[in-house]
């Protein structure tokens, strides 16, 4: 008897429990809607004057001057340096926050012997290191790139390291028990464990890299969108500079579409999403 | 790095041949930076072979480390900032006028506003009251103070916050401070809202305070004196410039900053005078000490060359 | 089959079919199909039945044939793709009250967090049952399942056969009115097992319980049930309805060895290996076309 | 079991490597923002004792704590929500990402506009930044619940509240934790951010200030403080987290039988 | 216990005692406790057994009374409190070479991340098998566990029994010289178990591989078996070693039915009736020993 794989006639619900409902709006159209709401409340809240205009303009009026930007080449170059130095420091922070946390998370010992140095290291904000990284580099690339990979970094390994520690004994045992080398292990058992923690160590990890990018490039000067912000901000220029603030949240909010469509790929299996895909 | 730059053809200068020197001036992107940049505009540094560029950070934090290390070989800050950083004994020289209060009172680029409404009407009146300066413990606590003090108030009882120029007229119009002080383009945007203006603060302290100074390494100062006396000359042609054409100045600013064309056109500009001005400059100097904001009196001579 | 010893389905059914009972279960026509599109796996083709109040049922299969979607489709636990599912006449949408499961996956069904007397109790609790009768109905459950040293332990810290059972005093302090259990004495001994179907009989007489038992164990459902639903292979169709004409008071030694008894498990023992053979029991009519369809895939 | 000694040694043995070789590294330094170690720590005393423990670390903690809490029971309550809701999550989810994407210095403007600049300001800008781990880990944390149990809930008819208290937040704790970890230690970040803003004590207010007079031995030892109290709030974490985790912990160490 | 109808324990050890056939597998004086001071719970008091090379030794026991504990020293995974565990001579500090296990709780024992085949095909590429080599391995392994439809599909979205049907064949396409299965077949149906404890000694014939195989089903024991050790209750003891003397070739249907299996059905059965008694095997001077150490704790 072959598998009986069976064009269902209507489309079958998922597989999880749950009142049965109709056809459940895609979740595309509901994110749509909230955006919608969003910009609904930054049109109305300065239009009834709950706050002055001048301070907050409504949303239309940021919007035309995010159209003035975007009609200057300085915008797309800015754009592109922000995104270039983001992609760089986020790339750098993941590899080396993924690889350094499963080293540590699986050694015991190592990770009893850093665990001190890392909590006295990780809260030290980049933004106090701003001085020194000048000092090495100006305000070229590399001061900003040095802050978003030492932030992001940390959000990454911590991720990381909880995930380790999620693998299951019996999941573990099985891999020992057929003498699985350590880096089959890693690959196999530890790797899809922590799957869905270094999942969220990127979303998290994208947008602390996009914040100190945008930071750095405000403070430092270093050239990108956050230059234009700081510029825009001492100019008294509000809504060119919630202009600029929009984008960075538009970068936000794609980010995390591609690291959605990414997880729904590589977590098929897990309880999360196979939920939702049926 | 890009940034804005002058023009772009380096050579055929009025000085003589010699190799062009790649210059990287650390700057604020504000008002009080116009000459430098109409300067790079009109070839004043070109034709001293110097390639200006202009790298724009957020403050001292960012630019006086640069410059200590040579990242920058030139950079823009305040003047009580390299009081301090001198009495620190970091190794800067001044090597040219940044800018200066106009002197005179009620129409000076800097300000000290209240609301429409507001009842203080002097900065007597400040006596108790919450002001807001964009620094602590810098040039603007010590200038209020002047201003209090000159005008009969009680200066130490004056409260300071920090806040950013501009986030300060959103905080005098909603009374979360009771008077700012702030430069333009501010005062005009706090002047447009309905702010009164109720003192000068820089015209308060001395007559025509030089605020702003352009500064180098003593390491470069001492290997590059050529560099710097090129960088001295083209800098006193350009605040020469631009004060004498106020509108070019005006103009140039839409290049580097995004101030609203009608802001710009009201502005009271700062005034742009070549020559550090050395009694300005001690008269801050005696102030931080005053203040302790610096330990000890500080002779503004070792600042100069 | 040439040698039928059991009185078949119509009659097995009959109470229900008539007035005089009202069926607390009706299953009509349940289909269900996990997935859809390329994946999709149909695990319940279609399935009818009824069960009288206060009836005990066993339900044996082979494996993967979809006896523990069956059971979850009649917890409220899965949507059905179609047909309709009735508890006491109204169409079961959500997991309707008064009923305790004992999952298959015994050990994942126990809260890690909680030690065995909380998660004993707490089902108890969110049923208002006062604390003194509380402690009683846990205190009881736990010996009747020989546990009640160990109730201050976390359910890692139990072997396989302790966890299962810990599920199953569980099930048996919350005093449901119907009562499901999932292979529930698979990891426990044999001696611990025997002890368990007395204990299982002895909560329906005592409490009228409706129990829907799947078990692997021919002779277990046997012993335990009035009924026994032979199912067959995936795609799920029942294969037979029989009735277990036992005494009702069983015994484990003397209902075992009764002539009966090795008749009714030779027959459904016969039946199993039809059913993993592929014996469907319906009309080749609706085998064929169910045939077409899986090759119009 | 590891000994208390080979604990110790452990756990004292890198940071001790790595501060000996600062020492020596800047040891003749001349360079003014790379002062030596031993200066650092000469000033540390009269720098921190006692005004400015009392002064700055102890309102910049404060804030820090309150806004932690906020962020935590924010994070936990909408992070539950958005988890067992998919119609929410999808509503709700960009604009989630878009104020996450916005970095606190620009947001802080507007936060000014409606909570002052006091320490309430203060406060929102810690919960800003706390916020987010929590609640993507809660979320996740919610959304991977094991099914088994969840149909166990189902099945006894526990009310949400039970729900909530004995299978969704017992069941999400492992991640809920990993979040709030993360949350502590950008919340340390985000009180130095915020005190950036509309200061008049705090320690990112010292450090900034330490910065800009250039009083650079300071200013590190104003690092060094972020550092120790980095440290010092892991370790009451880890207090709470082992107990509060007790049975995970227990669970996974169940594995080599110890 | 009146009457023993079968050889005891003593001349069934003989093969392994004298040197003739050096033991694959020697445990001395095993203990294990889990936890300590407080909350320690003493599983295993003193096992000592030796298994011959090519041996088929099943392990029956109470629910909880250490069998789980017992596989999990021999293969490594647990560290033992005292005594000493020596595979082929040497001491067992981790897993061995050459040795698969069939968890109890098989179905965290599969990787839901992979599907059916790759969780088969995985420790084969580990052993650095061939392709085409592991390709047959895997296709045999998973058509004899009747899965070979299947192999696409990821482990959640099998039945219990698939799943656990998973981990064996994972088990005997790896070819391990000792073979450990922790009651494997728990979750299959009666005609599957049936198959599978014939594939289980068409193997071990095959292959010569050891067989340690816990089971909580008397007759599963008595027909697999060389030997079948007894455990006692916990703190677990051996109650006792029982050779099967049934002849080699066996066969589901005449194999049971003959006299001496019944009668070492009953055997084994009267056992684990006295185990869950608390009957214990040894002078009551050592458990006396023991139970203040107990107190002490
Ligand atoms: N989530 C799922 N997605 C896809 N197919 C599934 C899923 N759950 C179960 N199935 C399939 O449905 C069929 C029936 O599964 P079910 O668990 O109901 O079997 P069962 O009769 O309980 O078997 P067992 O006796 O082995 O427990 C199986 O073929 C299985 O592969
Ligand atoms: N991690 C642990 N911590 C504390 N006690 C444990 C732990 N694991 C097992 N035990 C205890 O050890 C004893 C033996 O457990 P084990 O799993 O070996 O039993 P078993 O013989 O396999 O039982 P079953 O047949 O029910 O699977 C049990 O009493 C159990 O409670
Ligand atoms: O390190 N950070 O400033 O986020
Ligand atoms: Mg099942
Ligand atoms: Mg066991």
């Amino acid at each position: 008897m072959t598998s009986a794989t069976v064009e269902s006639r209507r489309p079958a619900p998922g597989g999880t429990a749950g009142p049965r409902r109709g056809r459940p709006v895609p979740a595309g159209v509901l994110g749509a809607l909230g955006l919608l709401t969003l910009v609904a409340v930054l049109e109305l809240v300065p239009r009834l004057g709950l706050v002055d205009d001048r301070f907050l303009p409504p949303f239309s009026s940021m919007v035309s001057a995010l159209v003035d930007e975007a009609g200057t080449p300085t915008f797309w170059t800015a754009l592109g340096q922000t995104l270039r130095g983001w992609a760089i420091g986020l790339a750098v922070a993941l590899v080396a926050g993924v690889v350094l946390g499963i080293v540590i998370g699986s050694l015991p010992v190592v990770r009893a012997a850093t665990s001190s140095t890392i909590e006295f290291l990780r809260p030290i904000p980049s933004v106090a290191l701003i001085p020194l990284a000048v000092l090495l580099w100006g305000n070229d690339m590399k001061s900003t790139l040095i802050l978003v990979v030492y932030a992001t970094f940390w959000q990454v390994l911590l991720q990381v390291l909880y995930g380790v520690r999620d693998v299951d004994p019996v999941a573990r045992e099985t891999a020992r028990s057929y003498r699985f080398s350590p880096l089959t292990t890693v690959r196999t058992v530890t790797w899809p464990t922590a799957l869905p923690y270094v999942m969220t160590g990127f979303r998290l990890g994208a947008a602390v890299a996009l914040i100190l990018e945008i930071t750095g490039e405000l403070v430092i000067g270093t050239p990108g969108l956050g230059k234009e912000i700081g510029v825009a901000q001492s100019s008294g220029a509000v809504p060119q500079m919630y202009a600029l603030v929009i984008v960075t949240g538009l970068i936000g909010v794609v980010v995390n579409l591609v690291a959605r469509w990414g997880e729904r790929r590589v977590l098929r299996w897990h309880p999360s999403i196979r939920a939702e895909v049926g | 790095a890009c940034g804005s730059s002058g023009s772009p053809t380096p050579s055929g200068g009025a000085s003589g041949g010699g190799s062009v020197d790649q210059v990287k001036v650390g700057v604020i992107p504000i008002v009080d930076v116009a000459p430098i940049y109409l300067g790079a505009k009109k070839g004043f540094f070109d034709k001293r072979n110097i390639k200006v560029s202009m790298e724009s950070g957020q403050g001292g934090a960012a630019i006086v480390p640069g410059v200590a290390s040579g990242q920058f070989q030139f950079g823009f800050s305040n003047v009580t900032s390299l009081i301090i950083a001198k009495s620190k004994n970091l190794p800067i020289k001044v090597v040219a006028a940044g800018n200066s209060s106009t002197g005179v009172d009620g129409k000076d680029f800097s300000a000290i506003v209240v609301k429409a409404d507001s009842p203080i009407q002097s900065a007597k009146d400040l006596a108790g009251k919450t002001v807001s300066i964009n620094t602590l413990k810098n040039i603007g606590d010590t200038t209020v103070r002047q201003s209090v003090q000159k005008a009969g108030g009680d200066p130490s009882s004056v409260k300071f916050v920090e806040l950013a120029f501009p986030d300060m007229p959103a905080a005098v119009k909603e009374g979360r401070v009771d008077a700012a002080w702030v430069v333009e383009p501010f005062v005009t945007i706090a002047k447009q809202q309905g702010d009164r203006v109720i003192a000068s603060n820089l015209v308060d302290t001395f007559p025509k305070l030089q605020i702003s100074t352009y500064f180098t390494s003593e390491q470069t100062a001492k290997s590059n004196p050529d560099l710097v006396k090129r960088f001295t000359e083209a800098m006193n042609e350009s605040l020469t410039y631009a004060q004498e054409h106020p509108d070019e100045a005006r103009d140039i600013l839409s290049s580097y900053t995004k101030i609203d064309p009608s802001v710009a056109k009201e502005m009271t500009l700062p005034l742009w005078e070549p020559g550090v001005n050395k009694e300005s400059l001690q008269k801050l100097a005696d102030l931080a000490a005053q203040e302790k904001l610096i330990d000890n009196k500080l002779d503004v001579n070792q600042l100069l060359n | 089959m040439t040698s039928t010893p059991t009185s078949s389905a119509p009659n097995a059914a009959d109470p229900q079919r008539d007035g005089t009972a009202e069926p607390i279960l009706d299953v009509r026509g349940l289909r269900k199909i996990y997935g859809s599109g390329d994946g999709a796996v149909e695990a319940i083709r279609d399935l009818t039945f009824t069960i009288a109040p206060g009836e005990l049922t066993c339900i044996v299969g082979p494996s993967g044939a979809g006896k523990t979607t069956l059971l979850k489709c009649i917890a409220g636990l899965l949507d059905v793709t179609d047909g309709e599912i009735r508890l006491e006449g109204d169409l079961v949408t959500g997991p309707p009250k008064g009923m305790a499961i004992v999952f298959q996956e015994y050990g994942r069904s126990l809260f890690p967090w909680m030690t065995v007397w909380q998660n004993v109790e707490l089902p108890l609790k969110e049923k208002k049952v006062p604390a003194a009768e509380r402690k009683r109905l846990v205190t009881e459950a736990l010996e009747a399942v020989g546990l009640a040293d160990v109730h201050g332990a976390h359910p890692w810290q139990l072997s396989g056969g302790m966890q299962q059972r810990v599920a199953i005093a569980r099930a048996v302090a919350y005093e449901p009115h119907i009562l499901i259990m999932d292979e529930p004495f698979a990891a426990v001994d044999a001696q611990t097992r025997a002890e368990l179907e007395d204990l299982v009989r002895e909560l329906w007489h005592r409490l009228g319980v409706t129990v829907l038992f799947v078990t692997h164990d021919i002779e277990e459902s046997v012993y335990l049930g009035q009924r026994v639903l032979v199912l067959s292979n995936r795609p799920t169709v029942i294969m037979e309805d029989v009735r277990i004409d036992l005494p009702d008071e069983r015994d484990q030694l003397s209902t075992r060895s009764t002539k009966r008894f090795a008749e009714l498990r030779a027959h459904v023992y016969e039946l199993i290996q039809q059913a993993k053979g592929g014996r469907r029991p319906e009309t080749t009519a609706r085998t064929d076309e169910a045939g077409r369809r899986d090759e119009a895939v | 079991m590891m000994s208390i000694v080979r604990r110790a040694v452990l756990a004292l043995g890198l940071p001790v490597v790595l501060v000996a070789a600062w020492w020596f590294a800047t040891e003749g330094s001349q360079s003014f923002f790379w002062p030596p170690l031993r200066d650092i720590l000469g000033t540390f005393a009269e720098t921190w004792w006692p005004d400015r423990i009392m002064g700055d670390v102890v309102p910049s903690l404060l804030r820090l704590l309150v806004g932690f809490a906020i962020a935590f029971v924010l994070g936990v309550g909408l992070g539950v929500a958005i988890g067992k809701s998919r119609a929410l999550r999808a509503y709700l989810e960009p604009v989630l990402e878009f104020f996450r994407a916005i970095p606190p210095p620009v947001l802080v403007p507007i936060l000014i506009l409606f909570f002052g600049i006091f320490n309430t300001m203060k406060v929102v800008v810690i919960v800003t930044g706390c916020i987010w781990p929590i609640l993507l880990n809660t979320v996740e944390g919610v959304r991977s619940l094991d099914e088994v149990l969840i149909d166990t809930s189902k099945i006894y008819r526990l009310s949400r509240r039970a729900r909530l208290w004995y299978n969704i937040l017992p069941g999400a704790s492992p991640q809920i934790f990993a979040g709030a970890r993360q949350a502590l230690s950008v919340g340390i970040i985000l009180m130095v951010i915020s005190e950036m803003f509309a200061a008049s004590n705090g320690i990112g207010f010292t450090i900034i200030q330490f910065q800009r007079t250039f009083a650079i031995p300071q200013m590190f030892s104003g690092i060094i403080v972020l550092g120790l109290l980095g440290v010092a709030l892991a370790l009451v974490f880890r207090l709470v987290e082992t107990r509060i985790l007790r049975w995970y912990l227990g669970l996974r160490a169940a594995q080599r039988g110890e």
